[in-house]
């Protein structure tokens, strides 16, 4: 039977029974039961009796300590919406469905074609916030946060995937670029790749039946009504809860706020009203992947808490077996080709690739599949291990950065060495990037594998270490993020130790009066500094300096002056949490600290708390004062969020008080756009400027006149301000120093580095160290404090394992060969190598880094780094250059 | 970060460019190919501290060598980028093949060619 | 150690030009310590050489052996097999290792890869320093631990001379007086009365001047 | 101190004289009126003429021959002789050869060092160092023998000097070092070029204090600065050169016309405050290449004319 296919949006069909997309975990068939005519066949046919026709919904019931709830968000169904020609045309799209037309997997296999004739579109446009921002048709009145930077990725996808010329139009109200360097990725579709990005309001697209394209009418920036024509419409749906979800969180008895996302307090972000429960991701309220990913571990962290008693007694360990002594044998390679969907099928001649192979030196089978990383190939992998006795696995596929451990966990169930497996990457560093040159691609393909293959004949099997972990971690900074952090340690029974630069805690958030929601920070931070004074497993060292760094993973130790007699501490601890904090940017703009008058935000909303706003009857306030601009081309986050709760503080005290906010984009993602929509009901007057005409400030002494552009008048106004509040953006505490003595990359704005944007939010790249808080980006406080419970979390996973398994990548010297010239010893970055008691240099596998230095340096190339050997590394450069000479 | 390079460009993965011997770099000369680039983190960002240093210094070498003996210094090159600066990667590959296409093909190859003529 | 440093390989090239058949062999001892003439230098050279030659169209056969020492019989004996093999060896270890080659296998010829420069120390990696000439007649007891043979660049045994200012040589300001370390050294020592003793006329036949010379141990042969 | 060779130097310091001395500088060629010449110049001037020995490592004519050139004119030649260039076997025949024509005076050095000069590959011997030419030639002298213990028939009679630098590194042994001079035979010195008065004052006084001045004469060097560029280069190039600031500065103020004569007035005042100091027994005047000026420094110091011994 077949039926229409949800998955890719109803664009294409699939079979009753199907497998609902090729990365389904676990990897199995389903029966749609509402296609299903019950002949009941497929229980009869299926030879391993694998069908159970009869299986119905069973309930079950779970005991549990805690609950959290994720159950997501749906996109809007623009359905209602008919004047965006939804429905009237299959050539207008949501973005969902559009996401389906540009994946490998989709229903064009990532052809990009319009649903009504199958043509390549020429011209796309994207409509922003459908389903979004939007009281009066839809009455989802927040930003979905996530809808900016889709279509654009969308709409650089959809360049890359066009042979010929593609223009990308983005109609929007605002762009909202405002997480950690979104904003250069935003500059770079604008001024790189001449994506457009166009202010306006539609009004309607109309489809154009003659050619299926269709004209959109919209209201530019300056009230003029304009039409353009495009082939094809996509509809940047924003994110809703679906009813199920409200029904659940009725079940449950747990608030939600009025447009259904999970009602938490500011400073509890993953707390429902339900003791026990809590939520993440979007049903708490609109975030993009790298958000919800960080709220997952916070709330993880939350339960962890209520959990910490029971840890570790349900936990099973997954059994490998005994290792297969492959030693001595010649090398039984087995070659696996991965078509990854059309990613590398589509380029590359995946059979030429694996016939090519099947004629290489030592390789006794090949195969290829869809997609070497599914569940259902692993098993086919083993089962070919086993069946051809192969003691070498190449994987001809992607970047082994992301999934060589997964395809060595398979080895591992055979009973083989992971490390006698070799990847080649014939997608990323060939069908991705030759995609122009199919040929070339094939034949740079095989080299690959031919290197790949060279390489694992000569590898043999490895033994990794194990070590122990110290349960303590040290946190740095004592802001609102470090001691989230230390608590959420603490609460989980791991020790924490917080060091803290200043004489107080509380951090940046000491400058700080309330929420925009109206929550009291200082009273939260005074509570949270008792909190983490008064806990037992937290020690806390103010007035302190980092000095030194040493150890590795799970046993580090670290030198801290502790002031004010700077007398020295070494702390001994197997994680670090980074919370060093950010600060207000000090303008050098518009006069800023030359006239009392001219402010930041912090330094305005520390005057209402003081003084009020009962004096102050014009204030302007400048938008993007040291953000995204050429030194710090970042968006700051906080801003445009500080600028309207310190605009409606003005207006609550004084209401007929004039308040002109100048801004380039207003971003008040999630469910600040409320305040947004109140500030402009309560008469707050927003004008947009752009940054090549930015206003001009002139301090007098009847006021500071600011002049700038009213766009929709088009002529230049000019207000003499009793104030004038600068929205300064946040700049990264000082860490550079911090940063080389604990190794810690950092971007350009001084922002550490996280290991990967999305995988891995609040994990540095060195193993044992996370980091939250607005060390990490500028961010709110109920973000920081989330990103703090989810560092803890992160932490206490790593904290919580007694032992760990150590790389076997490590140097390793070959005494005999030691010429005992201190060369490594010298060279080593970590000084591991030192001379033994028999006179040659011994280099420790639990201290050694595995960066091969020494290695490289060896006089006497008596060091060999396990897995990059010499051997291993020249068999491929001469693979590669196989023919050459 | 759908990024377009030339084919020519293939990749061998070490942990950090601090592993690179000017043996490897000479082998590869040796064995035909028309440049080498070592494609490291950025100086003062090295993963292990003081790899990038290191490896800069035995590029200088080899490409001292190369110079020497008359198949070209400057074949070789040493690139510093971050993690994140895919971009950066295609152009310094571009760039390479470029200097690389200058330059001509390795001697070796052109002398092996005349020895068989 | 003995410290040598590596030869211009315009130099090889030149020396080497005429094999076809090279060995090139390194010293597992100081010249490794030193980073001149160990398996990681018989790498690169060889890498090298083989590049040159194909690059003027020349097929040649380098091979790569690293002995422990070539200051041994035994060790020198490991290449007995293969050397007849090879038209011509290219020793990197010094001056020594070079000579006990060439003595043992007559036959083929011995060139030297590198330039013996003395016996040193390092003083960081990339920086060695002589210590000592070998004048057979050690004075360390009476100059402070300091010698003034390979120190001193007028080999002084009444130091300093006119030129030593600011505590350095008049020869280079990157060289420190000996003389200076010398009395620097009797003064922490609490010996400097001792520096107004006359060193006596040297006695150099311990020295080259003796001759070649060689140190004969009757009690450890049999 | 009883006086112990035929040296008219020997005889006048002897006698309590204060003794002036100067030097020249032998060609860098052959032709033997370099050197007749510039000895022409100052020869009624002073006691005796020391002729340097390849100085600054540049080759020049022998410091051997250029000392019979003078003794040929009648006048007292100072053989400079370094360590530098000879073994102890050419060192020793040298100072046979200068015997046989009566030379009297020696001075022994170690020469500056051969990468200074145009021989810079070629090899530094110092098989002896200077104080150990000193001991040498007394050897020779008074013991009548060789270094290898022959005997020396008719031996050489020559008055041994050495040279000091009061203002050397390292400071502690300044005194101790001539103490080891004196101990090694030396019984005259002539000093390094003296600009600190202070300084060398400071320094004799450690040697009266120690007895040394009763053991050996000591003659002042003396350089007169013909610019305030010559006293930057002596202060800041010359190794253990000590020139004072205000020196410097005191010819640097002088119109540039003005300086050279300035140079020779400062050289003067120097030699008048330097014949008040205890042990000072002479003065050795170099002026490099303007031996011309000698007679005017000497005259004007109130050092001529010279006392006549036999």
């Amino acid at each position: 039977m077949t039926a229409v296919n949800p998955y890719n949006k109803n664009l294409d069909d699939r079979r009753a029974t199907f497998i609902e997309y090729p990365q389904a975990v676990p990897l199995a068939f389903a029966i749609d039961p509402k296609v299903c005519i019950g002949c009941g066949l497929c229980e009869n046919i299926c030879l391993a009796k694998a069908v159970r026709y009869a299986d119905r919904i069973k309930e079950s019931a779970l005991r549990v300590g805690a609950v959290i709830l994720s159950s997501g968000s749906e996109g809007y169904d623009p359905s209602g919406l008919d004047y965006f020609g939804y429905g009237r045309s299959p050539n207008v799209v949501t973005s969902e469905e559009f996401e389906r037309i540009l994946s490998a997997s989709g229903p064009y296999r990532g052809h990009v074609m319009r649903p009504l004739d199958r043509e390549e579109p020429r011209r796309i446009a994207w409509i922003q916030c459908v389903g979004s921002r939007d009281t009066n048709r839809c009455g989802n009145g927040y930003c979905s946060s996530v809808c900016c930077m889709y279509a654009i990725k969308e709409a650089m996808i959809a360049k890359e995937h066009i042979h010929g010329d593609l223009d990308c139009t983005i109609f929007n109200m605002d762009i909202r670029t405002f997480g950690k360097d979104y904003e250069k990725y935003y500059l770079r579709a604008r001024d790189k790749e001449g994506v457009q990005f166009v202010k306006a309001r539609i009004h309607t697209v109309d489809p154009i039946a003659e050619t299926g394209d269709l004209a959109v009418r919209y209201v530019d920036e300056s009230g003029a009504i304009r039409e353009e024509i495009f082939s094809m419409v996509v509809l940047s749906v924003g994110l809703q809860i679906p009813r199920a979800s409200v029904a659940l969180a009725g079940q449950l008895g747990i608030e939600l706020n009025k447009y259904n996302f999970v009602a938490t307090d500011p400073f509890l972000p993953v707390t429902t009203s339900r003791p026990g429960i809590y939520t993440c991701g979007v049903f708490q309220g609109p975030k993009d992947i790298p958000s919800s990913i960080t709220e997952a571990s916070a709330a993880a962290c939350a339960a962890g808490r209520d959990l910490a008693a029971a840890r570790g007694t349900e936990t099973r360990s997954i059994e490998i077996p005994d290792e297969i002594d492959v030693s001595g044998e010649t090398p039984r390679i087995g070659v696996f080709v991965c078509n990854c969907g059309i990613n590398i099928g589509g380029i590359v001649k995946v059979q030429e690739v694996q016939d090519y192979a099947a004629t290489l030196p030592n390789v006794v089978y090949t195969d290829q599949n869809l997609f070497t990383c599914s569940q259902d190939t692993q098993d086919k992998i083993k089962d070919k291990i086993k069946a051809h006795r192969l003691n070498r696995v190449v994987v001809a596929a992607c970047t082994p950065k992301t999934h060589e451990p997964m395809f060595q966990e398979t080895l591992q169930a055979c009973g083989i060495n992971k490390y006698l497996f070799e990847m080649a990457n014939i997608r990323n560093q060939n069908s991705w990037i030759h995609s122009n040159d199919p040929p070339a691609a094939t034949r740079k393909a095989k080299d690959l594998v031919r290197a790949a293959v060279a390489r694992a004949g000569t590898l043999h099997p490895l033994e990794e270490k194990k070590i122990s972990v110290i349960p303590r971690a040290l946190v740095v900074g004592g802001g609102v993020a470090g001691m989230n952090a230390a608590l959420g340690l603490a609460n989980q029974g791991f020790e924490a130790v917080l060091v803290e630069k200043e004489e107080k805690l509380g951090g940046l958030a000491n400058r700080l009066t309330h929420t925009i929601e109206g929550a009291d920070v200082g009273a939260y931070v005074d509570d949270l500094i008792r909190k983490v004074n008064d806990h037992p497993k937290i020690q806390v060292q103010t007035q302190s300096l980092i000095v030194g760094f040493t150890g590795f993973k799970g046993n580090f130790s670290t030198e801290v002056l502790v002031g004010p007699g700077m007398y020295e501490r070494k702390i001994a601890h197997g994680a670090v949490v980074l919370a060093t904090g950010a600060r207000e940017y000090q303008p050098k703009e518009y006069g800023y600290g030359e006239d009392p008058r001219v402010v930041t935000q912090l330094e305005l909303g520390a005057r209402l708390a003081e003084k009020g706003a009962g004096d102050l009857n014009e204030v302007v306030m400048i938008q993007c004062v040291g953000s995204r601009n050429e030194e710090n081309p970042n968006c700051s986050r906080i801003c445009c969020q500080s600028a309207i709760k310190n605009a409606l503080h003005i207006k609550a005290e004084n209401p007929d008080a004039n308040v002109y906010v100048l801004y380039r984009d207003i971003r008040t993602y999630g469910l600040l756009e409320d305040y947004y929509t109140e500030a402009r009901a309560k008469g707050v007057l927003f004008f947009r400027y752009s940054p090549e005409r930015p206003p001009e400030v002139v301090a007098g002494e009847a006021g500071v006149a600011v002049t700038f552009e009213d766009p929709i008048l088009g002529r230049r106004l000019q207000v003499s301000a009793d104030l004038l509040a600068l929205s300064a953006g946040m700049v990264a505490e000082d860490t550079e120093e911090l940063g080389s003595i604990m190794k810690l990359a950092r971007n350009a704005e001084g922002y550490f580095m996280e290991a990967h944007v999305k995988l891995r939010p609040v994990e540095m790249a060195t193993e044992g160290v996370f980091v939250c808080g607005t060390a990490h980006s500028p961010k709110l406080l109920s973000e920081t404090i989330a990103q703090a419970y989810a560092a803890a979390s992160r932490a206490t996973t790593f904290l919580s394992q007694s032992e760990m398994t150590l790389s076997a990548v490590v140097a390793q010297v070959d005494a005999d060969k030691c010429a005992s010239c201190l060369v490594c010893v010298r060279s080593c970055p970590y000084g591991v190598p030192r001379i033994n008691a028999e006179g040659v240099s011994e280099i420790d596998p639990a201290l050694c880094h595995g960066c091969g230095i020494c290695a490289g340096e060896c006089p006497a190339k008596a060091i060999e780094l396990n897995w990059y050997e010499d051997d291993q590394l020249l068999c491929k450069v001469e693979a590669l250059l196989e023919g050459v000479l | 970060m759908r990024l377009n390079y030339p084919t020519n460009v293939k990749i061998i993965r070490v942990p950090c460019t601090g592993k690179v011997d000017t043996i490897h770099i000479l082998r590869a000369f040796e064995k035909g190919a028309d440049g080498v680039c070592v494609i490291g983190c950025m100086e003062g960002d090295c993963h292990y501290n003081s790899g990038n240093f290191r490896a800069r210094k035995r590029v200088e070498q080899a490409s001292h060598l190369l110079e020497q003996i008359g198949i070209g210094g400057e074949r070789v090159k040493m690139f510093n980028l971050s993690s994140g600066e895919g971009p950066r990667f295609a152009q310094y590959a571009v760039e390479m093949t470029e200097r690389v296409t200058a330059l001509g093909p390795n001697p070796i190859k052109l002398a092996r060619k005349r020895a068989a003529a | 150690m003995i410290v040598a440093d590596k030869k211009p390989i315009e130099e090889i090239i030149e020396t080497t030009r005429n094999f076809k058949r090279l060995l090139i062999l390194g010293c597992n001892e100081c010249v490794t310590v030193c980073e001149a003439g160990g398996k990681k230098e018989v790498g690169i050279l060889a890498s090298a050489l083989r590049m040159n030659a194909l690059n003027q169209g020349r097929e040649v056969k380098i091979d790569e052996i690293t002995l422990e020492r070539q200051c041994d019989h035994e060790y020198l004996e490991e290449i007995r097999n293969v050397v007849d093999q090879y038209d011509g060896i290219l020793s990197i270890a010094c001056g020594v290792g070079v000579q006990f080659t060439a003595e043992k296998y007559q036959a083929t010829p011995v060139l030297p890869g590198v330039n013996t420069k003395f016996m040193g120390a390092t003083e960081k990696r990339g920086l060695w320093v002589e210590r000592c000439q070998g004048c057979g007649q050690c004075i360390l007891a009476t100059t402070g631990g300091i010698c003034p043979v390979s120190r001193c660049a007028k080999r002084l045994f009444n130091g300093p001379c006119g030129g030593s200012g600011n505590g350095k040589c008049e020869i280079s300001k990157e060289v420190d007086c000996a003389w200076q370390l010398i009395i620097d050294r009797m003064k922490a020592l609490g010996t400097l009365e001792d520096y107004e003793k006359l060193s006596p006329i040297k006695d150099w036949s311990t020295d080259r001047a003796g001759g070649p010379r060689k140190v004969v141990r009757e009690d450890v042969q049999l | 101190m009883t006086v112990k060779t035929p040296s008219k130097l020997e005889k006048i310091l002897a006698a309590g004289h204060l003794a002036v001395t100067s030097e020249c500088g032998p060609p860098r060629g052959s032709d033997p009126e370099a050197i007749t010449h510039k000895a022409e110049m100052i020869k009624d001037h002073v006691d005796a003429i020391n002729i340097t020995d390849n100085q600054t490592s540049m080759t020049r004519m022998c410091s051997l021959a250029a000392c019979i050139r003078l003794k040929l004119m009648g006048l007292e030649p100072v053989l400079q002789m370094v360590t530098r260039d000879r073994n102890r076997l050419a060192l020793q025949s040298d100072i046979l050869g200068a015997a046989s024509f009566d030379i009297h005076n020696i001075i022994c050095l170690s020469g500056d060092h051969n990468s200074f000069g145009d021989c810079a590959k070629g090899q530094n011997v110092h098989d002896l160092d200077s104080l150990q030419l000193v001991q040498t030639v007394r050897y020779m002298r008074d013991e009548g023998k060789f270094l290898g213990g022959d005997e020396i028939k008719r031996p050489p009679e020559m008055f041994v000097g050495a040279a000091a630098n009061p203002f050397a590194d390292p400071f502690e042994i300044r005194v101790p070092r001539l103490a080891k001079k004196i101990a090694a035979g030396a019984e005259f010195i002539q000093t390094q070029c003296i600009y600190n008065l202070d300084k060398f004052e400071e320094w004799m006084k450690l040697a009266c204090d120690r007895g040394l001045t009763e053991k050996v004469y000591i003659l002042a060097g003396m350089t007169p600065m013909k610019s305030a560029g010559m006293a930057r280069y002596m202060k800041n190039r010359v190794p253990g050169m000590d020139v004072p600031d205000e020196l410097v500065k005191r010819l640097a103020d002088t119109p540039k016309e003005k300086q050279a004569e300035e140079g020779i007035t400062i050289c003067v005042e120097a030699i008048q405050r330097l014949k008040e100091v205890k042990g000072v027994a002479g003065f050795h005047v170099m002026a490099i290449e303007w031996e011309e000026k000698v007679p005017e420094i000497i005259e004007r110091a109130g050092l001529y004319p010279r006392p006549k011994v036999v």
